[in-house]
């Protein structure tokens, strides 16, 4: 059971993971992209993560799990932000 | 037994002291201080070598094949030894010479990181440890030839980095090679690994590596642009410092290696080793004829005379090796205090282009003294120590049937003569021009004289004592040439 | 498998040393990196390459045939953590000759070859 | 490991890789170095993602470390680029 | 015989403790200790004179067979003799003659050192050893040459004579260890046992030519005889020295010293006696255009070397004796010749020939003094010359073969000596006296004492032969064992070679009439010489000196070119030649694996790094390629990871961050790149770069496929846990395994680390 | 206690928010037309703390169709960059609201 | 940079980043981690400063100037080699003492450890002295 939730989560991370990368080429400029990457990213690794974590299952991964998390949560809207923030501004 | 690591110990902790020290005459007598002890400490090895033969230190306490292992040997310890004292020389000489020496561009730091490098070289026993001591030592010679940032010294830095950077990566590529034929690291392993072991496919090609990444750092034909690009920009004592010290290193290597489990295909490797020898005596020897800057003229003296040592190595016998090593010991002493030399000359004239000084010998003769030892010994004039390094090497071509590299190696004593007394007459005979004549100065102070004094000494007596420093030698190179005491000390067979 | 590694070895050097031809300072030391990280590699497949099985051991008798060679991980650490130093300084000292000569054009280092 | 996990983890690879290769499309076209920042970030995610779902191949949970490794680096180079582009201009 | 050089060699070191205010007394303080080591060895001749062998051993390294072995015999004690008494000599007049100049310290120490050297060679039974000295005295009188260091003519022509004698001396190296080797030993007693042995082998030619060579630098023979006039830069006493008893004679020396070894084949007797008849004739002929008095004597000196080498390249035991005699002869009147010449230069304030004349009335002794020499130079009774030439005549006459050649050309030399002397005689004491700078007086006994010793013991010697009959003979018998029994006598009776001597002297009287009758021809003849001759041997050596340079410059333009892309682009190149070769030289290997993408993932990783890397070599922009750089060193540490290399991995993000991010600090500060290189070029590069990565590649597809066995890893394995209680064993390996290469590689980042400090923070002038 | 509840609250707020702006770019992004319309806002900020300001652009980026671009100099204001924006008024109010929970937490 | 987001965010980022770093020297004996690679996450912790304030902020801020860091951390590589001399073994031969915690637990502290700690502080500095330096106009 355990292993086919991990299956799920993995497919669907990974889904948003490439759901990003479409992203990232499609959108017509960058902070459209950005917005693609930032979430769907994060949030596919989530996903990922999750899944992985539920596999392992022990307290040392879960541990880990959560590290990965807050710091994942924690970087990626700053990288978003100095990306978009060192772009050129061309709408207002 | 722990001694035997105290080479790289002592320039560490010296290292660590001058980081903390920022008074410039502190730092100038703690350093000397540290050089005596260095020197002090070599000789208390040789001595102990001499009845050892192989002293051997476990690091960590890891027997040989597994952990890293210090081996002193004869030719190691005779290096230390040498090292020891040129460093003391440069470290006096410093004083004077290297202003401001310590508070704003550290050299005293750089030149124990250099001290560190270069021992540590001599003593390793395994060959991933001697690229990390190559590395030390190149990274402080980075440093140190740019020290002062002049736009030559720059452009002599890049490009003696950029070569010895591709060295280094040769270095790394054929050691990756060794072992992953071999599976070891530890020298004495590897050469009885691969004494059984005739047709191995990837030996030669990682000898080539090996090969190369050496000659760069030994400045042999081919591979040698770096040195005369770079040694004559920065600090007269740093370039002493390299003179005596950087490219021997890298002949160091090669002899080690093409001892000790190179020993494949003699006829390949010795025949191209005489070859390159033949072009790097003769192309040093002749560029140094046209310049009319003294350290040019030695800058390219060196490469010259490389070629001597690798002819020693070609020719293979252990006379010869023996002659190869003396003559790196001579060498070191000789060029270093020419070096020296130099640099007094540019303080006492104003310049180190030959064509702007002259007239020291009425002047000063006591530098006319330092120079002429050295300036003899190089052009191999007996009884001074080239003479005996040279007629070893030449006897033991004679010995070995190799007419042609003896009779390269006796005209190209020809075209050093012709340099040195070049500088001779240009700096110390010929009076001084009269349009640089506000240049002149005539005093020197004991502290500036003195560490050529000392080395032109050591010229001296290697050549009057000639015997037991041969003898010696000679011991060291039967040991390198029939490494089974070597390998089963190491081993603990 | 290591085939493909070994062409990404090859295409490694290549690049490093076309990139150590060019006249551009900056691109010189992207030569240099390709070069060491080409060099790491070639350590590192030389010495052989296990996958999947990390060096570590816990106490327990573990049949060192399946375990990946600690060795020449070690080694290649070592020469990364060098080559950092290395490149570092390089960068520095490109830069400081940029800053005094105003110029990144390696052919006109040229000065002190001159007689 | 039972069957539906192994095939979603090549799934879940194959979706990784052709990620990967479209993001590699954007860090060739740019247009301009903003836009291969954040290719960039996103290749450092799919590395993540990458070595999270290697670690479950090869059942090893040291992977996890590598993972909070590269979240905090790939971070301050994406950081680093776009403060040097901020001052650039 | 050590214990008297050794003194020697003390003495000469000494100099610097004698201070300053003794210059007074230096020299004769130093002549004295040089009449001691006479004395010594006019002791010894007793001993020698009973034929027998005085020889001394010191071990100094014996394992190159090089000892310090001493050997007095019939030969060298009478080099020994000449080079003490006529230093004795030397030194008093140098006493006398110095005293205007300064550095006389230095000097004296040259000097004495000088003669210690002479002395050491002529008393070496080792031929290493005797190479030694023989050096030595070449680079003395290299310091002697140039004691008037601030004359440009003075370094050039110690220059030349130091490069060539030096020239000589390694190739007497040469001969000496090729002739060493097939005798066993450099002793050359030892080799005169193996004479045959060496005469025999196939090294015997090229070992002989080696040591002429050497011996015909150093005896100033054609075509090396001109360096020689330009030593008389020296100051007159090393003139005199140098030209009589040391130096020029070390190279007789060694042919008397090697005859026994080497003589008496027809290489040794054709080609020595080619070169000295040849170096004889052009020495006589070029003493008699100088202008300079020292110029005339030194060329009669070259033409006297000639003369000996002829003797000794005949090689018969008549011949060798007569140049036994003729060399006392030639040291006796040459020392003389020259100290005089000092003299009248000191007096007179010049040396021109032209010039100088008519000393016969202010200047008597000198003249009766001059004359005698003369007489003995020209070989005429009652001097110990006339029996020198006397003998000479007969060797040439009782020579089968070549004889008639070498006569006319001997008896032409002899004449050509007469004629020399006769004019010198006649100019400087008869003849016109020009515009003087000085007023010459005859003030200084130290002056003359010298050469009226000389003089003397050559007019004795000339009356009573028989004094020097027994030396003569040892030292013959020592050269060419078994000797003939001709004593020395001063009238022969009339013979065919008293007539050929009454004949030389009338073509020289003749000549010399000629010269003196005509002295604008003369100073034409010496002009045409000098624009043919004379100066083209020392202008063609220094065009053959700066067309070296010139050549050495053109080629160090090709090597050295500066250009720092080519260096390493030749470093390449040699690499991959290497390389390729070893490759092409263990072809055979087959590739054991075959390719596979599995698994895909990872092939496509690499097929991405390998993109990348092709993307940065061709981007344009600064920042794309940097990045696609990173993007290698992701994927590498990528792979890193998937064999099992975590800590590496680790690492290698880590690191590659870092420089990324370095790089981007740095950037901001550097200029764009522009496209510099031409098509072609990129073309070329790219042609090496390939070759290189290939060869690489090759390379690393063979160390995949060698098998592979971790002996030490295994150990690592085993004992990471169990006895270094760390379970990641590269941790372990790198702190505790193989500690040190952690130390050393902190220490190369701590180094870094400073060095970047030092460089960016100390400001420099912008130039 | 409250808090705690707060927080567990705000949690589940945050997650539905990730989830529903995920599902939204996702479907942005998979369908053939994209309708964004980009635009900037600013918003004035009433928190002071670092910890909540951070807390607050890091989850209106993590919201559906928002960026935190930049908070003003003075902390006044954050520019947020937005993607669609027909719904401008809906997006100040959802990030109000966000605003607001946090301020509950830090009081 | 300047940015203020970054500003806020700099305080936690560091020290997630300087927790992460002692936690890899801290485990790197028994997992993936060791001295070199704490001390570049350390190091790097000074970087975020330096990107979200100045670079001259960052080097203001530093309690330890990093030289003293990099001869501290070479200080405490040769002292670890001292206990090893102490006990008359080689140079570098690991002492270990073990601190028993409980029943089963103990910690095991020895020279190695100490040396990579020495690394560690090293690493830091260097890290920071090349970001700095290479900042700094």
């Amino acid at each position: 059971m355990n292993q086919i939730l991990t299956g799920i989560f993995i497919l669907a991370g990974s889904f948003f993971i490439l759901v990003a990368a479409i992203g990232i080429v499609r959108f017509p400029d960058i902070y459209s992209r950005l917005h693609a990457t930032t979430k769907a990213t994060s949030f596919g690794i989530l996903l990922i993560v999750l899944g992985v974590a539920l596999y392992f299952f022990t307290l040392e991964v879960a541990i880990k799990s959560v590290l990965i998390l807050v710091f994942i949560y924690l970087t990626a809207p700053l990288a978003a932000h100095s990306i978009s923030n060192s772009s050129e501004r061309k709408i207002k | 037994m722990n001694a035997i690591a105290l080479p790289i110990l002592i320039p560490l902790i010296m290292m660590v002291i001058l980081m903390i020290v920022r008074n410039n005459k502190a730092a100038q007598w703690i350093s000397s201080a540290g050089t005596i002890a260095l020197f002090v400490l070599s000789v208390y090895l040789l001595l102990e070598v001499n009845q050892k033969e192989v002293m051997v230190l476990y690091l960590g306490g890891w027997e040989a094949p597994f952990g890293i292992t210090l081996v002193i040997d004869r030719l190691s310890a005779v290096m230390l030894s040498t090292t020891a004292l040129i460093g003391f020389a440069i470290a006096v000489y410093a004083t004077k010479f290297f202003t401001p020496a310590h508070r704003e561009s550290r050299f005293y730091f750089f030149f124990f990181a250099l001290l560190m490098g270069v021992n540590g070289a001599f003593i390793t026993g395994d060959v991933f440890n001697l690229y990390v001591w190559f590395e030390v030592m190149l990274m402080s010679s980075f440093v140190l030839i740019t020290l002062g940032s002049k736009r030559a010294q720059l452009e002599g830095a890049i490009k003696y980095l950029a070569l010895n950077l591709i060295g280094s990566m040769f270095f790394l590529a054929g050691l990756g090679l060794l072992y992953g034929k071999t599976g070891t690291l530890n020298m004495a392993h590897l050469a009885q690994i691969l004494i059984d072991d005739r047709n191995a496919i990837l030996m030669n090609t990682s000898a080539v590596l090996f090969f190369i990444a050496f000659g760069i750092k030994a400045a042999v034909f081919p591979l040698f642009f770096w040195l005369p690009a770079s040694y004559h920009t920065p600090n007269i004592t740093v370039s002493s410092l390299f003179a005596g010290l950087l490219t021997k290193v890298g002949v160091y290597a090669l002899i080690r290696f093409f001892t000790l489990f190179f020993v494949q295909e003699p006829a390949f490797w010795h025949n191209l080793l005489l070859v390159i020898a033949g072009f790097t005596m003769v192309i040093g020897g002749m560029s140094a004829s046209i310049y009319y800057d003294s350290r040019r003229i030695l800058s390219y003296h060196i490469i010259s005379q490389i070629g001597y040592m690798v002819m020693g190595l070609g020719i293979f016998t252990p006379l010869a090796i023996a002659g190869a090593i003396f003559f790196t010991i001579h060498n070191m002493l000789a060029k270093t205090n020419v070096f020296l030399v130099a640099g007094i000359i540019r303080k006492l004239r104003g310049s180190f282009d030959l064509k702007k000084v002259g007239g020291l010998f009425n002047s000063n003769p006591a530098v006319a003294v330092v120079f002429i030892i050295p300036g003899l010994a190089l052009a191999g004039v007996p009884p001074v120590s080239g003479f005996f390094a040279k007629f070893i090497l030449i006897k033991a071509g004679f010995d070995a049937g190799q007419y042609l590299i003896s009779g390269v190696a006796i005209l190209t004593g020809m075209l050093t003569l012709y340099s040195m007394i070049k500088i001779w007459n240009e700096a110390f005979l010929k009076a001084q021009p009269k349009e640089y004549e506000k240049e002149v100065k005539t005093r020197v102070t004991f502290a500036e004289i003195f560490p050529s004094a000392l080395l032109a000494m050591a010229s001296l007596l290697l050549g009057i004592f000639a015997s037991p420093v041969f003898n010696y030698i000679m011991k060291a190179a039967e040991q390198l040439s029939d490494p089974v005491n070597y390998i089963t000390s190491v081993l603990n067979l | 498998m290591e085939i493909i590694l070994a062409i990404l070895t090859g295409v490694l050097y290549t690049a490093g040393v076309y990139m150590l031809l060019r006249r551009s300072i900056l691109k010189f030391i992207i030569g240099i990196i390709f070069l060491s990280n080409a060099t790491n590699l070639l350590v590192f497949l030389a010495a052989g390459i296990v996958q999947g099985s990390p060096a570590f051991v816990d106490g327990k008798a573990a049949d060192s045939s399946l375990i990946a060679d600690p060795l020449p991980q070690a080694l290649v650490l070592t020469a990364i953590v060098i080559g950092l130093g290395i490149i570092v300084f390089t960068l520095a000292l490109k830069y400081k000759y940029f800053q005094l000569t105003g110029t990144d054009d390696l052919d006109q280092v040229k000065q002190t070859d001159k007689p | 490991m039972n069957t539906f996990l192994t095939i979603s983890i090549y799934a879940g690879f194959a979706m990784l890789l052709a990620a990967f290769l479209l993001v590699f499309i954007r860090l060739t076209k740019g247009p301009d170095v903003s836009n291969r920042i954040a290719a960039m970030d996103l290749v450092a995610s799919i590395v993540m993602a990458f070595i999270l779902l290697y670690s479950l191949l090869i059942k090893n949970a040291m992977y996890f470390d590598i993972v909070i490794v590269i979240s905090l680096i790939s971070f301050i180079g994406t950081i680093g680029i776009s403060t040097y582009l901020k001052q650039k201009r | 015989m050590a214990a008297i050089l050794l003194l020697l060699l003390i003495i000469a070191f000494s100099n610097f403790i004698i201070p300053r205010g003794a210059n007074r007394f230096r020299g004769i303080i130093l002549a004295v200790f040089q009449l001691v080591a006479f004395v010594f060895f006019y002791q010894k001749l007793a001993v020698t004179n009973a034929g027998e062998v005085i020889t001394e051993s010191y071990r100094w390294i014996p394992e190159l067979g090089l000892n310090l072995q001493f050997q007095l015999d019939g030969v060298s004690i009478i080099f020994a003799l000449l080079v003490t008494g006529i230093g004795v000599l030397v030194f008093l007049y140098a006493q006398a003659y110095m005293k205007p100049y300064g550095h006389l310290q230095r000097f004296f120490f040259f000097l004495f050192l000088f003669s210690f050297a002479m002395l050491g060679l002529v008393l070496s039974a080792n031929m290493i050893q005797l190479f030694i000295f023989w050096e030595l005295t070449s680079f003395l009188s290299f310091f002697l040459i140039t004691y008037f260091n601030e004359k440009e003519e003075a370094r050039a022509a110690a220059f030349r004579s130091l490069f060539i004698t030096a020239f000589g001396g390694l190739s007497l190296l040469a001969g000496i260890l090729l002739i060493g080797n097939i005798a066993g030993s450099y002793v050359i007693s030892d080799w005169v046992a193996s004479a045959a042995a060496i005469k025999a082998h196939s090294h015997y030619l090229p070992g002989l030519l080696l040591i002429l060579l050497g011996v015909f630098t150093k005896s100033a023979q054609f075509p090396f005889h001109f360096w020689l006039p330009g030593a008389m830069q020296a100051p007159t006493p090393v003139s005199s020295y140098l030209h009589s008893a040391t130096m020029v004679k070390a190279g007789v020396f060694l042919l008397m010293r090697l005859s026994p070894v080497m003589g008496n084949t027809p290489e040794w007797n054709y080609i020595i006696s080619l070169v000295g008849v040849t170096t004889m004739l052009i020495g006589g002929y070029f003493a008699l255009t100088q202008r300079d008095l020292k110029g005339v004597l030194a060329y009669t000196t070259i033409s006297a070397l000639g003369i000996l080498v002829l003797m000794l390249g005949i090689d018969t035991k008549l011949s060798v004796k007569s140049a036994i005699v003729f060399l006392l002869v030639h040291a006796f009147y040459k020392a003389t010749l020259f100290m005089v010449a000092g003299f009248i230069d000191k007096k007179t304030g010049t040396r021109d020939l032209t010039k100088l004349g008519g000393l016969a009335r202010q200047m008597p002794v000198t003249m009766v003094i001059t004359m005698l020499a003369l007489l003995s130079m020209a070989g005429l009774p009652p001097m110990l010359g006339f029996i020198g030439k006397e003998l000479i005549y007969e060797a040439k006459v009782q020579l089968p073969g070549i004889a008639s050649i070498i006569l006319v050309v001997g008896v032409l030399a002899n004449a050509f000596m007469v004629a020399v002397s006769v004019f010198l005689g006649y100019k400087l004491f008869f003849g016109k006296q020009g515009d003087l700078p000085k007023k010459p007086d005859e003030k200084g006994v130290l002056y003359l004492l010298g050469p009226a010793v000389l003089v003397l013991l050559s007019l004795i010697y000339g009356l009573f032969p028989g004094i020097i009959n027994r030396m003569v003979e040892v030292a013959l018998q020592v050269v060419v064992p078994k000797a003939l029994d001709i004593h020395l006598k001063l009238w022969h009776g009339f013979n065919q070679v008293l007539l050929l001597s009454v004949f030389t002297v009338l073509i020289g009287s003749a000549l010399a009439f000629f010269v003196i009758k005509k002295p604008k021809l003369l100073g034409k003849w010496s002009n045409l010489n000098s624009s043919v001759f004379s100066f083209s041997f020392t202008k063609a050596f220094s065009n053959m000196i700066s067309g070296f340079v010139g050549f050495s410059e053109r080629n160090t333009a090709r090597i050295q070119h500066g250009s720092h892309r080519y260096y390493i682009l030749t470093i390449f190149v040699v690499t991959s030649l290497m390389l390729w070769y070893q490759l092409y030289d263990t072809r055979g290997w087959t590739l054991a694996t075959n390719i596979t993408l599995q698994p895909f993932y990872i092939s496509i990783l690499v097929a991405i790094s390998i993109a990348a890397a092709v993307f940065t070599m061709f981007s344009k922009s600064r920042l794309s390629s940097i990045i696609a750089m990173g993007v290698v060193g992701y994927g590498l540490s990528l792979i890193f990871l998937y064999y099992s290399a975590v800590d590496l991995a680790i690492t290698q993000i880590l690191a590659e961050t870092l420089i990324l991010v370095m790089f981007v600090l740095i950037l901001q500060k550097l200029p764009v790149f522009a496209k510099l290189s031409s098509r072609a070029t990129k073309i070329r590069d790219m042609i090496i770069a390939l070759s290189f990565g290939g060869v690489m590649t090759t390379l690393a597809l063979k160390a995949i496929n060698v098998e592979f066995n971790h002996p030490i890893s295994d150990f690592f394995l085993e004992n990471s846990y169990t006895k270094a209680y760390g379970e990641n064993v590269v941790n372990v390996i790198l702190v505790d395994f193989r500690a040190l290469d952690t130390m050393g590689e902190v220490t190369v980042l701590t180094i870094a680390a400073l060095g970047v400090f030092v460089l960016l923070k100390t400001r420099s002038k912008k130039i | 206690m409250m808090k705690i509840l707060l927080i567990i609250e705000f949690f589940g707020f945050y997650l539905f928010n990730l989830v529903k702006s995920n599902l939204l770019i996702a479907y942005d992004i998979l369908t053939p037309v994209m309708r964004s319309t980009p635009a900037f806002i600013s918003i004035p900020l009433r928190l002071k703390t670092d910890a909540g300001l951070l807390l607050l652009s890091n989850l209106v980026s993590m919201t559906p169709g928002s960026l935190s671009y930049e908070i003003t100099e003075d902390r006044k204001q954050l520019v947020v960059h937005i993607l669609y924006m027909s719904s401008k008024e809906k997006m100040i109010e959802d990030i109000e609201n966000i605003q607001n929970r946090i301020l509950k937490i830090a009081s | 940079m300047n940015s203020v987001i970054l500003k806020i965010a700099s305080r936690y980022v560091r020290l997630i980043l300087f927790s992460a770093a002692i936690f890899a020297l801290l485990r790197g004996h028994n997992l993936p981690g060791g001295g070199f690679i704490g001390g570049l996450l350390a190091g790097l912790a000074v970087v975020y400063k330096g990107f979200a304030y100045t670079f001259r902020e960052a080097r203001q801020s530093m309690r330890l100037k990093p030289e003293f860091l990099i001869a501290s951390g070479l200080s405490i590589v040769l002292l670890s080699m001292i206990p090893g001399i102490l006990n008359g073994k080689n140079l570098m031969h690991g002492i270990w003492y073990k601190i028993p915690l409980g029943e089963a637990m103990e910690i095991k502290i020895g020279t190695p450890f100490i040396f990579d700690i020495g690394v560690f502080l090293t690493v830091i500095g260097v890290t920071v002295i090349f970001l700095l330096v290479l900042n700094r106009e």
